[in-house]
């Protein structure tokens, strides 16, 4: 450690209090020139808070800021970004309605005559820095027509539009498929190079092995350790990160398979998928894989009654359905765990336990009428089953981490105790210790006697807990894979559309 | 994974000490204070019949307000309620007309509100217009249609049994109208915290789209809202035309506004979300409570309403100016 | 791909517009003389001119209902200014009107930004006190024509160029407002924060300070038609102007302004605020029976809505390729 | 004005002046409850819808309380007596008659009226109808409804002229509606085209007199007005009187109110006002 330069910018003894939580005490963290430092931590770790001090969206409790060695304050985003501080968010913060050049300059547009936006030199700016991180993206289009992995190409293009000595990307690879992933790792060299100080923060470790050279490790908002990534092993920062070792990542199972629950037979939407058919077993656990945008969400969300299909024929237990609406899917024992958690998942504004009970209110009332300890016993039942990390149950959802709010809605869809569970990308953003946690309910869920249905874009996972794997690619099906087959090059060649070799 | 049972409590603090700092205390505190100013500034305040006599001044509008509550709690607001009482009212009007009996009057009245009521929920869950806009035009229409009816007439000639319920009496000071809120307001509690009913429209006004993904059908509970809000409307309508004894279209033209404001100070939050009954039971006490006191003083209307707007706004600044306040210097 | 959008959305207002025009004039043909038209856009000019300061609250997903209150209260102030100083130079009137409106729209953006309350509660809580002022100011008196100088309503209605003054200003407020809400920081700000407050916060924009922004330009221009009117019609008293708060936000809607915040165009609001001027001029003319009037124009606004809605429906995102050729 | 001069002629009443926040039935009900519950002796309204204050007008007769009605009228049940400003017939046939004297050939007029529901404004209208024949050549093209707002009886008067091209007056019966309208024919360079006439008030008018927008235009003393009422409510209350058909009640230097068959009666002629004397009273109301 003797051997690397001043750090940039150094925080110390940073604490940071919400109503009712300490989301960060004491801590510290350094980031210097030319250098990758790894930020690891559980869900709730605190790591998107000391993103938020960095860039002025949060003021600390206490504790400072040294830029340079000079202490300094943020007191809105413009100053962070003045000092040359620049982020890509954990969310996608960016505006639907604006275009994209518009996002990528928003705060600092260039000016034209009279101190007039310039509109043609902004979208030129914007077309050489999406150029810059390979992303084939028209800057005068509106953001609204982008699919999500684009729109994350903007965020990525949005930071670095600003001429920053510190780039932070938070959790930048969760919505990227692997092409994207792989020209993001050029960017940091290049970033890198020019001497930027970046702070990295991520779920993978591979990850984090690959591109950092430091780490540094928060636990419950604590700061744990830092130092050299050349100098620890995975094994090691897992340690760190949980407090105990995690040895394996995967549940060993030995499926067994029942009768067959589900039956899907061409299925077809006018515009986002067609020719869907396959059938589920009790007891199984089938992998949706494919590339970010292939569809698998539109078809389990047309499935789950949110959208109609244009045709196709769904058989639960031998017989037809007709499910219109998630209500129907529910009354069928087919529940959706969602991808995009704060919108469609939780209900933020409602506390814990009634966002685990809102789809078994049947259960938990009489005649309609509400039982409010059936309500409390129902929720403490599955939250526990997750171990859920809360303050107390009739806590606002909204107050708790990523991670743990995805805990609350997965208890709420065992709580109805269905068939099909369908888990859109289940661990999107899950710390590896929740993760582990994911895969074993999943697993024993399985063992239970119910369906599961998996959507991942994350080979290791889909290759770890599926028994049988479906490919998707722009809203067909490809591939069915199982035993010998299923391997990462096939999954990859087929979601790609790679011809064999 | 340490599965040293990490316990989480229920609850963190206790209910009671909840519902003390709860908006509903401040109000009630608001109230108290209106109630003993009221009695210290006039010696005619404090008499049983003219307590009673104040009820009406929002009585009618509560029992909207009620309806509303849950309403702008799903997320959505109903600006044509006023509208349809008009429109309820002249159906009713109309009625007499054909020689129709008290029952009969009553059930067009209630029915007319209900349809009313539906136009809007269909426009805004069928067709996905957002209300305020809807209602906005709706308010146009429902009262344009009383105007191309009666034009500059009035229908009159109510049947007498018909008086009971804008100016009946139940026993003694205790009119029927005092009566109906009492008994709306407590089915109206029920209804928000007490049912399956009430949690979904919490959880759509929270988040619609959570709410949609968790099997709550949240376009038919929006659309059963509206009916439910046409239909206390139609309440009103039914209460008002009693008590006025005669219907023109211009009745009771700018009470959206004013139920709208009963709901806000009663601790509704307008985005949605959040909110319960027994705020707006106290919020429709203190403004029936502080027209009556400033008419007693004979205040002028206009220069009332100052006060219900700085009322408004001061409920909702004061506690917020407050806690800037403890934390500055904290 | 923008512009497309907007344009498809104000084409059908368009053609609506040319619609009720032709209608019209199949049963009174003087209705599209050139003066007339004239007239009407000048009848219509107070309502041009707050639809856009409407506008840009609405794009931030706020709403002024305290712009009629604010018009009324500084036309009195104005009024009564006028009628006790005859002699304070004209000029200073139009000025005078824009500050006192501005800082009636300040007092509720201060509350919007500073104590974080709903918009709908301060402004309908400010509609009611600025009315009840004026009745305080005025002791519920009106001031008539003869107490005010001549210049004073003299200045809206003197032709220039063939155009009232009163038109002119609109016209001026029309060019100006596009600058502002296409050409400058502020004007992406009310989208951003309109759009996505969340995101704003992010790129630095103080969704607070926005807010504060829109709410000072809506009452600016409320106070200065707030002059215009009190001039126009040569009289002031407590309910000028009295509900045409919703007429405002009928214009913003109608031109495909979305309540929700972030979606909307000054071509939109313009045209939207004409539709409406339109309508209430043409029902007198061809002699419509009074009594319809108030139906028909809310039928208008229902359908309008419908038709901006269905317009704007978005198809969802295409994946199958088939489907992407076939668009 | 009239009602403060009312009282202390009399030594021992003291008015109370009160109005609701705004122009409905619903609000003068709020306010009737408030002044029921001060125990008055006496109300005198001015109603805004003739049958919707019935029922609590009785409920303050029940209770002791002295009802009359003035200027716009309460159905015959909810009142004592009706003070009209001046007879009904009267004020009808002087409005057509301001429009004719100015058109000696005739022509067309039409009339801008308050709103729909003006209890006297619709009386006035009835009665300016039923005297028509008697004014051959005044051919009534239509009537507009102001809504007693500035801007709107502006428009209406606006639309009036552009959709009959050939109008020669407008009768506005309503002092909001008369300046408006006068105002819209100055700005359509209508001026001796189109006169101006109806119910106004001299210092409103006085301005339109001068520009010519206006030949002449009627009105009461309104001073007047609130001195006979103040005077017919204490006399009935302290029971000088009592109101019956065909009963005078006295009214001070007002002389006596006869009343008729509905217990209503008239106080005085209206006053014609014209360019030789506008200016005498703009100053006084
Ligand atoms: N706005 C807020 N209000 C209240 N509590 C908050 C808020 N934001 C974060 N927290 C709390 O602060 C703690 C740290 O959250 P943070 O989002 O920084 O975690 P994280 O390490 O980024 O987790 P993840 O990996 O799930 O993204 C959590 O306990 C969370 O509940
Ligand atoms: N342009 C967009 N606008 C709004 N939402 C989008 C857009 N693009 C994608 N999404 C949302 O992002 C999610 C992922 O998109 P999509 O369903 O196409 O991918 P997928 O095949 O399910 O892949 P994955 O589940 O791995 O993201 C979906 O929930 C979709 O609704
Ligand atoms: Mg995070
Ligand atoms: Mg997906």
């Amino acid at each position: 450690m003797e051997q690397s330069p001043d750090p940039v910018i150094s925080l110390s003894s940073i604490t940071k209090t919400f109503p009712g939580v300490k989301a960060l005490s004491e801590v510290q963290l350094d980031l210097y020139p030319g250098q990758v430092t790894a930020l690891v931590g559980e869900n709730g770790a605190g790591k998107s808070t000391i993103v938020k001090i960095l860039t002025g969206i949060y003021q600390p409790n206490g504790g400072a800021i040294l830029v340079d060695g000079q202490e300094i304050q943020f007191p809105t985003a413009h100053h962070a970004s003045d000092a040359g501080i620049t982020a890509i968010h954990q969310e996608t913060v960016l505006f639907d309605e604006l275009s994209v050049a518009e996002n990528i300059f928003i705060g600092h547009t260039p000016r034209g005559r009279f101190g007039l936006l310039d509109t043609a030199e902004m979208n030129r700016q914007a077309q050489s820095l999406l150029d810059g991180i390979g992303a084939q993206i028209d800057p005068t289009v509106r953001l609204r027509d982008l699919g999500i992995a684009n729109k994350h190409l903007v965020a990525i293009a949005r930071a670095l539009s600003i001429d920053a000595r510190v780039v932070i990307m938070d959790e930048p690879t969760a919505a990227l498929s692997h092409k994207e992933i792989a020209e993001l790792y050029e960017l940091v060299e290049k970033l890198k190079a020019q001497g930027k100080a970046i702070l990295f923060i991520s779920h993978k470790f591979d990850e984090i092995f690959r591109i950092a050279d430091r780490y540094t490790v928060f636990r419950d908002g604590q700061f744990v350790a830092d130092g050299l990534i050349s100098e620890v092993g995975e094994a090691d920062l897992v340690q760190m990160m949980v407090g105990r070792s995690v040895e394996q990542i995967f549940p060993e199972r030995k499926p067994t398979v029942g009768n067959e629950v589900l039956k899907i037979e061409d299925y077809a939407h006018p515009t986002e998928f067609e020719d869907i058919g396959f059938s589920l077993k009790r007891g199984e656990i089938l992998g949706f894989y494919g590339l970010v945008g292939a569809g698998r969400s539109e078809f389990m969300q047309a499935l789950f009654g949110i959208t109609r299909p244009s045709s196709g024929t769904c058989r639960i237990d031998g017989e037809e359905k007709t499910i219109r609406s998630p209500a129907d899917a529910i009354a069928n024992g087919i529940v959706y765990v969602p991808e995009d958690r704060g919108k469609q998942g939780a209900v933020i504004g409602l506390p814990i336990f009634q966002n685990v009970t809102l789809p078994s209110l049947g259960k938990t009332s009489r005649n309609g009428f509400i039982r409010m300890a059936k309500e409390y016993g129902l929720a403490r039942e599955y939250t526990s089953r997750l171990d859920l990390r809360a303050a107390s149950l009739d806590q606002d959802v909204g107050t708790l981490s990523g991670g743990n709010q995805q805990k609350v809605v997965i208890a709420k869809w065992l709580a109805t105790q269905p068939k099909v569970i369908i888990l859109d990308e289940p661990t999107k953003g899950i710390d590896i210790g929740s993760k582990a946690a994911v895969h074993e309910f999943m697993s024993e869920l399985a063992a239970q006697g119910l369906a599961v249905i998996m959507v991942s874009s994350e080979i290791p996972e889909v290759l770890g807990m599926s028994d049988r794997v479906i490919v998707m690619r722009e809203g067909r099906m490809v591939a069915e894979l199982e035993g010998e087959d299923l391997t990462p090059e096939t999954l990859v060649r087929n979601a790609a559309g790679i011809e064999k070799a | 994974m340490s599965l040293a049972e990490r316990h989480i409590p229920d609850r963190l603090t206790n209910p009671l000490q909840r519902a003390l700092k709860s908006w509903e205390a401040l109000l009630l505190v608001v109230a108290v204070t209106v109630f003993i100013i009221n009695s210290l500034s006039s010696p005619y305040f404090l008499d049983a019949w003219n307590l009673s006599d104040a009820t009406f001044n929002f009585t009618e509008k509560a029992m909207i307000a009620f309806a509303m509550a849950l309403l702008i709690i799903s997320g959505e607001i109903d600006l044509s309620v006023a509208s349809i009482i008009a429109l309820a009212s002249t159906a009713m009007g109309a009625a007499v007309q054909f020689g129709a009996g008290t029952t009969e009057i009553v059930l067009i009245g209630l029915l007319v509100g209900l349809i009313c009521g539906a136009f809007n929920g269909g426009l805004v869950t069928v067709l996905g217009l957002p209300s305020i806009v809807v209602t906005i035009g709706t308010m146009s229409l429902f009262r344009g249609i009383s105007y191309i009816v009666l034009g500059d007439q009035a229908y009159g000639g109510y049947p007498r049994s018909f008086a009971f319920f804008g100016q009946g009496y139940v026993w003694w000071v205790i009119s029927f109208e005092i009566v109906l809120f009492f008994v709306l307001a407590a089915a109206f509690w029920v209804l928000l915290h007490k049912t399956n009913f009430g949690r979904s429209v919490y959880a759509i006004g929270n988040n619609p789209t959570a709410a949609l993904f968790s099997g709550i059908r949240v376009q038919r509970v929006k659309f059963i809202l509206f009916m439910l809000t046409g239909l206390m409307a139609g309440v009103a309508a039914v209460c008002l035309t009693s008590r006025l004894g005669s219907t023109r279209p211009s009745i009771a033209v700018g009470w959206e506004l004013e139920v709208v404001t009963m709901v806000v100070l009663g601790g509704i939050n307008i985005l949605g979300g959040s909110g319960s009954i027994p705020g707006v039971v106290i919020a429709a006490f203190v403004m029936g409570m502080v027209t009556f006191g400033f008419g007693l003083l004979n205040v002028p209307g206009i220069v009332m309403s100052i006060f219900i707007g700085l009322l408004l706004i001061g409920v909702i600044a004061l506690p917020r100016l407050w806690s800037m306040f403890i934390a500055r210097r904290g | 791909m923008v512009k497309q959008l907007t344009s498809a959305r104000e084409t059908i207002l368009f053609a609506a517009i040319l619609a009720i025009l032709v209608l019209v004039t199949t049963r009174f043909p003087g209705f599209i003389a050139p003066g007339n038209l004239i007239d009407v856009f000048n009848d219509t000019s107070p309502l041009i001119i707050l639809a856009l300061g409407q506008m840009a609250v609405i794009l931030t997903r706020c709403i002024d209902l305290s712009v009629a209150a604010n018009l009324a209260l500084t036309g009195m102030i104005v009024a009564t200014l006028n009628s006790v100083n005859p002699d304070l130079p004209i000029v200073f009137i139009p000025i005078l009107a824009v500050l006192i409106g501005a800082a009636l729209g300040a007092i509720n953006g201060i509350l919007v930004w500073k104590l974080e309350i709903p918009p709908i509660v301060v402004t309908l809580g400010t509609m009611t006190i600025f009315r009840g002022i004026i009745f305080v100011i005025s002791d519920g008196n009106w001031i008539n024509a003869h107490e005010m100088s001549p210049a004073f309503t003299a200045l809206p209605r003197a032709i220039f160029l063939g155009l009232p003054v009163l038109s002119w200003f609109a016209i001026v407020i029309m060019v100006a407002s596009y600058v502002v809400i296409t050409r400058t920081p502020l004007g992406r700000a009310f989208f951003a924060v309109g759009g996505n407050p969340h995101a704003a916060v992010y790129t630095g924009i103080s969704i607070g300070k926005t807010q504060f922004a829109a709410f000072v330009l809506s009452g600016a221009l409320a106070g200065l038609t707030g002059y215009l009117w009190v001039a126009r019609y040569a009289v002031a008293y407590v309910d000028i102007a009295g509900g045409f708060e919703l007429e405002v936000v009928a214009a913003c809607v109608i031109g495909g302004i979305s309540i929700a915040g972030g979606v909307g165009s000054v071509g939109g609001a313009i045209l939207g605020a004409i539709f409406l001027g339109i309508v209430k001029n043409a029902l007198p003319v061809v002699n419509i029976s009074p009594f319809w009037q108030l139906a028909i124009s809310g039928s208008a606004i229902i359908i309008a809505v419908a038709f901006n809605a269905q317009s704007s429906r978005t198809k969802g995102r295409v994946i199958l390729k088939k489907a992407e050729h076939a668009t | 004005e009239g009602a403060q001069e009312a009282a202390e002629e009399l030594g021992n009443v003291e008015i109370i002046y009160t109005g609701p926040t705004d122009t409905t039935a619903e609000g003068q009900i709020e306010v009737i409850n408030a002044l029921i519950a001060q125990r008055v002796d006496a109300i005198a309204v001015s109603a805004n819808d003739t049958d919707a204050l019935v029922p609590v007008l009785q409920r303050a007769m029940d209770r002791g309380i002295t009802v009359i009605s003035w200027d716009s009228g309460v159905a015959e049940e909810g009142r004592e007596l009706h003070l009209n400003p001046s007879s009904n017939p009267l004020i009808g046939n002087m409005i057509v008659q301001l429009a004719a004297e100015h058109l000696p050939d005739g022509g067309d007029v039409a009339v801008l009226s308050a709103t729909t529901t003006s209890t006297n404004q619709n009386i006035w209208i009835e009665e300016m109808t039923a005297v028509l024949p008697n004014y051959p050549g005044i051919n009534v093209v239509g009537t507009v409804y102001g809504n007693d707002l500035a801007d709107d009886s502006y428009r209406e008067a606006i639309g009036l002229m552009q959709s009959h091209p050939d109008l020669r007056a407008i009768i506005a019966p309503t002092s909001v509606g008369i300046v408006a309208a006068a105002q819209a024919v100055a700005d359509a360079g209508m001026i001796g085209q189109v006169n101006v006439t109806g119910l106004g008030l001299p210092s409103e008018m006085a301005g339109h007199i001068d520009s010519g927008a206006s030949q002449s235009f009627a009105i009461w003393n309104p001073i007047d007005l609130g001195y006979a009422a103040t005077m017919l409510a204490y006399n009935l209350s302290t029971d000088v009187a009592e109101a019956e058909p065909g009963a005078s009640v006295p009214m001070g230097r007002m002389g006596e109110l006869v009343l008729d068959e509905t217990n209503s009666g008239a106080m005085a002629d209206p006053f014609v006002y014209d360019a030789s004397n506008v200016h005498d009273f703009a100053d006084i109301f």
